[in-house]
């Protein structure tokens, strides 16, 4: 598939709230050209809340459904069984939410949903922060970054959270990246063929959170795969398949790239530069990316 | 488009919900469409959709609501697109 | 009706020029000039770079009770003038209140000169030549403030580079105090 | 004549709600509710329920699932009790400013520490603010009855807000009662098919929810209130509705029970408001003039006919809630509803807190200290060894 | 003279928290509240605040955490707005039952659906049933004085609930205003450590929070209602206490302003109150006797003090909330303590919700309706378009 | 280790108000001899809460506090912090909760308290049902298990919790069983002398809410690891063990038993044997087992 | 123990705190101490902790307190322990 | 002070033994014979087997508005005579009150026969008589019902035995009805 063969239609309108550079819009282009028309989006609290703009108007030419923060699983558990129940069974529900959203707040209710095995796929769009409320700690913000609550570097590694759906032993699961566009259409298309929970991860590089410059989104995006900190594969009934780039790491056919050449291109971190390299946690944070990659060689392939 | 007569949040897609955002730009993305090879990375990775897809292929750049990040410009691989500072009349 | 000595500021800018650090520097150095009651703060809502924003800042010599917007400030300041091109600027602006714009050209040039009290001064220019520079772009919220004690004696220069001073350390203080200084020597105002 | 059930108040709920076929109902189980989802759960098993039940894992999650599903346009229906309820606060509001009508039942018990499964009507009364309309039911009848009348209330489309039937914690949700039933034919008749005033929906790609300015919402919450006041007229024409259909009625915004030539009228809720009945009916026999308005609906706040009480009579209130720091919302409400037009006797009484069992004769002592000037303006009753 | 700092509600907030040493903070972040936690967070980078600062990943859990750290025997502190507020409900009921001083600052911002990030105080009106102290501040200087006086009330012996500071979205909690600070050491001497009524301790295994019977609970609650009352009387000593030691004062349950010979007292709060202060100065400048009572503490509800204004004068109330299906709860409970105790005027208004400016001209168009008998008994104020 | 090493001193006080043969009250009296009385509890709504007796009394000899359903992680958090700003860093705080209060409604607050690194033990005694409300479904409860929520036998599989707090990567995580005291005992042993948060799931068999006759609690336990239904293993900082019956399982030195012999004996699953044997639901049971001994083996072996 | 002054709900712990649960028993376990072997099964098993266990690691019931579940005649492996159907006077 | 005709009853028995049902079992009955007004609740707490439980019943001609629990019982029903020695069973029963005891002893052996009318029937041995067993232990709810209709004429065993037959079905059903027969046949009162 090549970026040709992608729809040309738009769900996404222009002139929303979003900061220019923003991941989160890119992503959800893409995502509507994989899902269509015929989907209903239901979004807890995040930046997308304010991407769509003010009140009475929207940038979305989906039907959209804000809910409270916690409860974007739930409220979708709910509105797929309302239009199963009116027999409109080929509406896409779909959950489009933060990592904040996800990996915190809305967690409980996400594994809940997948437990009870609602039909519907839950995008999280995974900007490494709660970006919406102006940069604080995620169950997702990898340690050693700077946020306004983690004022000196997080001390604690993110969450797995690619795991723990594993975990769940759902019918499709993903990790994407806005980077990869054909591998986010593709990956949304098989979700949507495949019934039961889904779940979809794209890993968002949002500029004013991670101190980057607004043009270089796509760059952050591509570094987080190549460096290793971001998997791209799929899972389809317990079967992995790792896609791309981290395919290619993962059979040992190419190293993946230093951390450094990644975070040193971020604000967020750049305490760990200046004064000093605080070469200590950098390590760390490249230990742990090892780790990761041990653990995936071991179970997946 | 029905409206729903009804006192809550309900709000209808309009392009430039939040006004001409083109307005924010201070970079304004300038395409040479000699160079370009309609490859169109600059489409897809557009984050406002303001780069128009023509029939052909070939693209075009919506400056009514263009924010200027200059994504476009970093990922043509041909540089077929260049950021100017915008004037201080449009 | 209010406080007759009250002076209401709307600073208007773009999203990531620092309009909101502008007015709460301003109000810092008026507490420090005398006034004991003075107040900044932002329009309340999402702040996007480039987006056009506003903030507010108030400056009493008693205490202030106000809590509502500022709807007819004494004083407009005007940290991009590109910005007039899409917002008014001069809403609610009283008679024979002031505008002062960050620019290169002289009072005369805006119409409005007529009716209101315009000073101009080419903030961008005097960042750029002491270097302030974020990203590469020129910091003008800093220098800009240089020009008010110009249109506004309730502040003088002395304070405003003084909470320059206490917020900013070393040399990077040190560029911004000249720079408020050169925009103080830069400002033309007309009125 | 209809058919007789005699079981359970939850398990009543459980048909009522049934009988009006929610599309969707999502629940979590809590003690005492817990019968009521089982019902349900049981209607579903024998085919009498066809709509589908969600098992979520939370009650946040209960009101969530019923919110996206009432959005799509179809009936819902929910039950939940204490700190169930208090755990969907958040999502309470959200169903009201969505103007979404979500029916539930909650049954009315103590909120811990320490727990305490007992009545006590303070899980919903901190709700009051929420924007639900709320009834208090005093038998498995009622809760029979005012279930199938909430759909209608909440649905009509001068109202379309979420409702909350509340009954008392095992003095109602675990007794049996003799129910009669309304068949499925005439709760069909009843019961128009709801007409959604919004909905989700691919071929009207609206968003519901997104940031709204102060003016605009200050209009919502205004309509809200027009719509709570509506329902002050709409309650009684339902009720009234029902009464000529089925012969049965339990009041309107209040229920009335030996109102006429009383010189005090006790106003009181739920299992306490039946019990009541008993209290009036033996001083009436000793010659007290006493009679009873049993509040059926508490938001709505029936201002005006307690007003229209006051003209003829002192007021007694009981309440099975406090307001820390205030007194029991009953009263501060009637006696808000009171200030500048009459200038009636009202008596504050607080009593059965904890799910402590409020006898009529405990009721009666206390219209009687009111009769014989011997009440002070608010009291707790019966209360031992503080 | 004390130092001064000029800065926003949330770090004034902040610094008055730091100083008063909390063992332990938990929050979460939601806006407008986050540059208070930020200010913490940066507290605890500098080395000023030396406590414990515990990330939660909900409001929920916040409360919990802080619940749990208090049971300890430790002071803790946090802060929300709005939605984190309402999901914290259950452990709101939780702490004050548990009788743990938790102090809190909430930015009053609206409550969605749509979402509105603007002041509005329709959040912690909702929650005027949990058992929580509820104040309400008009200045940042006030901010500070209250959270430290805060942490005083609600540890004291005879109180021992958790305390909410409330405080206007943006209008206070990002506005910059100069405030007076009170040295580390003058905290110290103003604040006791903390004295805890019961704490868990393995030298002392007991269980808290199991199952209690009726009687038992009403106990429990009765004495949550005697503290609140006891607090009426011990806000004004701490008040004056604070203004002897450092010469700042706000009022006591209720601030007075040009009261003296008023015909009509305005009650408002928050930022209305403040700016309710150049109301009153621009109608006694055109000779029309206003005053105002600004109500600083929402409950204990100062009902005694509202009751002694009444005796002078007609009162004007306004609420920036509703509680639908009634009306403002200020209006409803200034209504209710003086039901049968005096015949003035009460004259409502609601104004400013969903974050609606509410300029001193309009409070000033709101007084002369009612000064020149053009009012109603209840009015939305400036309402369009409906 | 032997039965007899057992401490004999208990923190269980008899008398309380536990169902007769109760797994929670058997599994505490262990608990509390491994952990010893320098331990402090917090208990969400679950059976425990019941157990420990009416106000003014109770039954327990530890501290204890109980909190809401959902909170017990977070709240620990907070005692943990509140301890340790008093210094008393030698206190053990432990959360006891449900399968419930674990899986469901407290998954998200559990979640929170192992990804910022609490300090305590974590113990959920799994009975596969909200008991204490008269056996309703819970994310534990297994396919095909009759409860008053799933009167037909449940149609969803029960979360693997145990793979999603592995997902965690926390220092230690164990899963044992009433049957087995003296794993239960070393585990929390093992768990209480290591630094962050532990996490021990106990197998509890529950008299009514599985139906079967109170005197078998601990037959029920036996034969839930000896079917391969429940595993017996620990993991350090990922290094995964398998322990007793289960690891003999592990390494194909022995054959689980067929699950039939586990759930003919319970009354939840009557309906799988009666009127008719339901041929397809108990190979359902077997071959998910398998799948999950298929999984453990790939990766842990 | 100190007892808190304080009206919330703080218990202490105390024996029987449900009261004497040994009235709940149907069915009375009798222990036969000649057939024990002192495993000490019986003991860890109580769910109730009303096996005794002796210095010497014999075993003796609490009758006071027993539920009568039946867990330690089940577990024992040697029948030292047998069920009997409570009389109708204790 | 409440409608004359009303009649209050109190089950004793232990969790497991179905008091609950039997109270249901009965006002269900009692309905069937015109009495409008029946009512049947447990004392509100956790059961647990073999426990000390409570269950009420009240049967009136009217609709009850009562809610509160009953302090005074007409009748007061013993499902498990060994209750007797743990609970204080006649609390409250009031004079000239009736207590209906499953046992094999006469009602004179009672000490209390003196003050109360007694009834006895052995439902247990009824029980197991008609093989009607759970898990090997005789069910005694059903049976004891029986015997009801010789101290309270509003209920009928013609009723109580149609409403043992909408809740079972076939054999059970009738097992329970012949024990219901047995009871009442079998048992004896002594006023
Ligand atoms: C109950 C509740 N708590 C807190 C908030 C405030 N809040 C809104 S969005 C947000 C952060 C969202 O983070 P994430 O999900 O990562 O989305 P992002 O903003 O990064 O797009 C927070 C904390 C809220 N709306 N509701
Ligand atoms: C918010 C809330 N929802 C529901 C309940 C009711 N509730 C109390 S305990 C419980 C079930 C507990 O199940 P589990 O955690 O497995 O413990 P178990 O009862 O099995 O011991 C439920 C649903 C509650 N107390 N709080
Ligand atoms: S903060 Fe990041 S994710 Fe949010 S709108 Fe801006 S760029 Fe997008
Ligand atoms: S500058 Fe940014 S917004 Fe404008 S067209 Fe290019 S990518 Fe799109
Ligand atoms: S990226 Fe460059 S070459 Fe490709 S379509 Fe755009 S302008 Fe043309
Ligand atoms: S229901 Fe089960 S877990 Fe709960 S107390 Fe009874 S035996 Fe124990
Ligand atoms: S019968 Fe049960 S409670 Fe009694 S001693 Fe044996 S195991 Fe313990
Ligand atoms: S289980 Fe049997 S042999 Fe072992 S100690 Fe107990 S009674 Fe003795
Ligand atoms: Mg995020
Ligand atoms: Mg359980």
């Amino acid at each position: 598939m090549a970026i040709k063969d992608l729809p040309v239609e738009e769900c996404y309108i222009p002139g929303c709230a979003a900061c220019p550079g923003c991941p989160a819009t890119m992503a959800l282009r893409v995502v509507y050209k994989a899902l269509g028309r015929n989907t209903v989006k239901i979004i807890p609290a995040c930046c997308t809340a304010v991407i769509e703009s003010l009140h009475p108007h929207t940038s979305f030419d989906i039907p959209t459904m804000n809910i409270a923060f916690e409860a974007a699983a739930a409220g979708a558990s709910g509105v797929e069984a309302g239009f199963r129940m009116q027999g409109k069974t080929d509406i896409t529900v779909v959950a489009w939410a933060g990592d904040g959203g996800t990996y915190d707040i809305g967690i409980q209710a996400l594994s809940g949903a997948l437990e009870r095995n609602t039909n519907f796929i839950y995008i999280c769009y995974n900007n490494e922060i709660y970006s919406n409320t102006g940069i604080q700690r995620s169950g997702a913000t990898p340690y050693g970054a700077w946020t306004t609550t983690t004022v000196t570097g997080k001390t604690e590694f993110r969450k797995e959270m690619g795991e723990i759906i594993q975990a769940h032993h759902i019918p499709y699961a993903a990790q994407t990246c806005i980077a990869y566009p054909e591998d986010l259409f593709k990956k949304l298309q098989k979700a949507k063929s495949i019934h039961g929970p889904k779940y979809v991860e794209i890993m968002a590089p949002c500029p004013p959170g991670w101190r980057f410059p607004m043009e270089k989104t796509v760059e952050m995006g591509t570094m987080a795969v190549e460096t290793g900190a971001w998997a791209l594969y799929e899972v389809e009934n317990d079967k992995v398949t790792f896609n791309g780039r981290s395919k290619l790491i993962l059979e040992g056919k190419i190293e993946r790239k230093p951390i450094e050449d990644w975070i040193k291109y971020q604000g967020r971190f750049r305490h760990l530069f200046k004064p000093k390299k605080d070469i200590k946690r950098i390590k760390a944070i490249e230990d742990h990316i090892d780790q990761m990659w041990e653990r995936y060689r071991k179970c997946y392939q | 488009m029905k409206k729903y007569d009804v006192v809550t949040t309900i709000s209808y897609p309009k392009k430039g919900a939040m006004g001409k955002t083109g307005n924010w730009r201070v970079f304004r993305p300038i395409l040479d469409k000699k160079k370009c090879v309609k490859c169109l990375r600059c489409w897809i990775y557009c984050p406002e959709a303001t780069i128009i897809r023509n029939k052909d292929d070939s693209v075009d750049i919506d400056y009514v609501y263009c924010k200027g990040c200059g994504i476009c410009a970093n990922v043509c691989k041909v540089k077929a697109i260049t950021l100017e500072r915008e004037g201080k009349k449009k | 009706m209010t406080s007759a000595d009250l002076v209401e500021i709307v600073f208007h800018g773009r999203g990531g020029q620092g309009a909101v650090t502008a007015a709460n520097l301003l109000v810092a150095a008026a507490l420090k000039d005398g006034n004991k009651g003075v107040q900044a703060f932002p329009f309340f809502g999402a702040e996007r770079r480039g987006a056009p924003v506003r903030a507010f800042a108030r400056i009493s010599h008693d205490e202030i009770h106000l809590r509502s917007e500022v709807y007819t400030p004494d004083i407009v300041i005007v940290l991009d003038e590109s910005i007039m091109d899409i917002v008014d600027v001069l809403k609610g602006l009283k008679k024979n209140g002031k505008i002062l714009i960050n620019t290169r050209a002289k009072p005369g040039e805006f119409d409005f000169s007529k009716k209101f009290i315009v000073a101009t001064v080419d903030a961008t220019g005097v960042a750029l030549k002491h270097d302030i520079l974020i990203g590469g772009m020129p910091v003008v919220n800093t220098p800009i403030l240089g020009a008010v004690p110009k249109i506004l004696n309730r502040v003088t220069l002395k304070s405003i580079q003084g909470i320059v001073r206490s917020k900013w350390k070393g040399e990077l203080a040190e560029q911004n105090v000249k720079a408020t200084q050169n925009a103080y020597d830069a400002v033309v105002v007309k009125s | 004549m209809s058919e007789v059930m005699i079981d359970t108040g939850n398990y009543i709920a459980a048909k009522a709600a049934v009988l009006c076929k929610p599309d969707v109902v999502a629940a979590y189980p809590i003690t005492p509710q817990t019968t009521l989802v089982e019902g349900i759960a049981k209607y579903l098993a024998t085919g009498e329920y066809k709509g589908e039940y969600i098992c979520v894992e939370s009650e946040h999650s209960a009101m969530a699932a019923c919110i996206g599903a009432s959005a799509t346009g179809v009936r819902t229906f929910t039950g939940t009790s204490s700190h169930g309820l208090l755990l969907m606060h958040e999502m309470l509001h959200w169903a009201s400013l969505a103007r979404l009508p979500v029916i539930m039942c909650n049954i009315n018990r103590v909120v811990g520490p320490g727990w305490n499964i007992w009545a006590d009507e303070n899980d919903s009364i901190s709700q009051r603010d929420t924007g639900w309309i709320q009834f208090y039911c005093s038998s498995n009848q009622e809760i029979f009855d005012t279930v199938i009348q909430s759909f209608k209330l909440g649905e009509h489309e001068k109202i379309s807000l979420p409702v909350m039937i509340s009954y008392n914690a095992f003095i109602l949700s675990h007794t049996s009662m003799p129910v009669y039933l309304t068949d499925q034919k005439d709760v069909d008749a009843f019961l128009p098919k709801r007409k959604p005033k919004w909905k989700l929906d691919p071929d009207n790609p609206i968003t519901f929810g997104n940031i709204i300015l102060p003016a605009e919402y200050e209009k919502v919450r205004f309509d809200m209130q027009k719509s709570h006041e509506y329902a002050k007229k709409l309650i009684p024409e339902i009720s009234k509705e029902w009464k000529q259909r089925f012969g049965r009625y339990h009041g309107d915004l209040l229920e009335f029970y030996k109102c006429d030539g009383a010189d005090y009228i006790l106003l009181s809720m739920g299992a306490i408001g039946a019990e009541s009945k008993v209290a009036v009916d033996n001083l009436r026999k000793e010659g007290l003039k006493v009679g009873l308005a049993r509040v059926r609906c508490f938001r709505p706040f029936p201002r005006e006919e307690i007003q229209k009480l006051s003209k003829k009579a002192g007021l007694i209130v009981i309440d099975r809630n406090i307001s820390p720091g205030m007194e029991g919302a009953l009263f501060t409400e009637v006696k808000a509803s009171l200030y500048g037009y009459t200038d009636a006797k009202v008596y504050g009484f607080i009593a059965g807190l904890g799910g402590k069992d409020v006898p009529f004769g405990d009721i009666e002592k206390m219209c009687k200290k009111v009769v014989n000037s011997k009440a002070k303006h608010l009291e707790w009753f019966g209360l031992k060894g503080v």
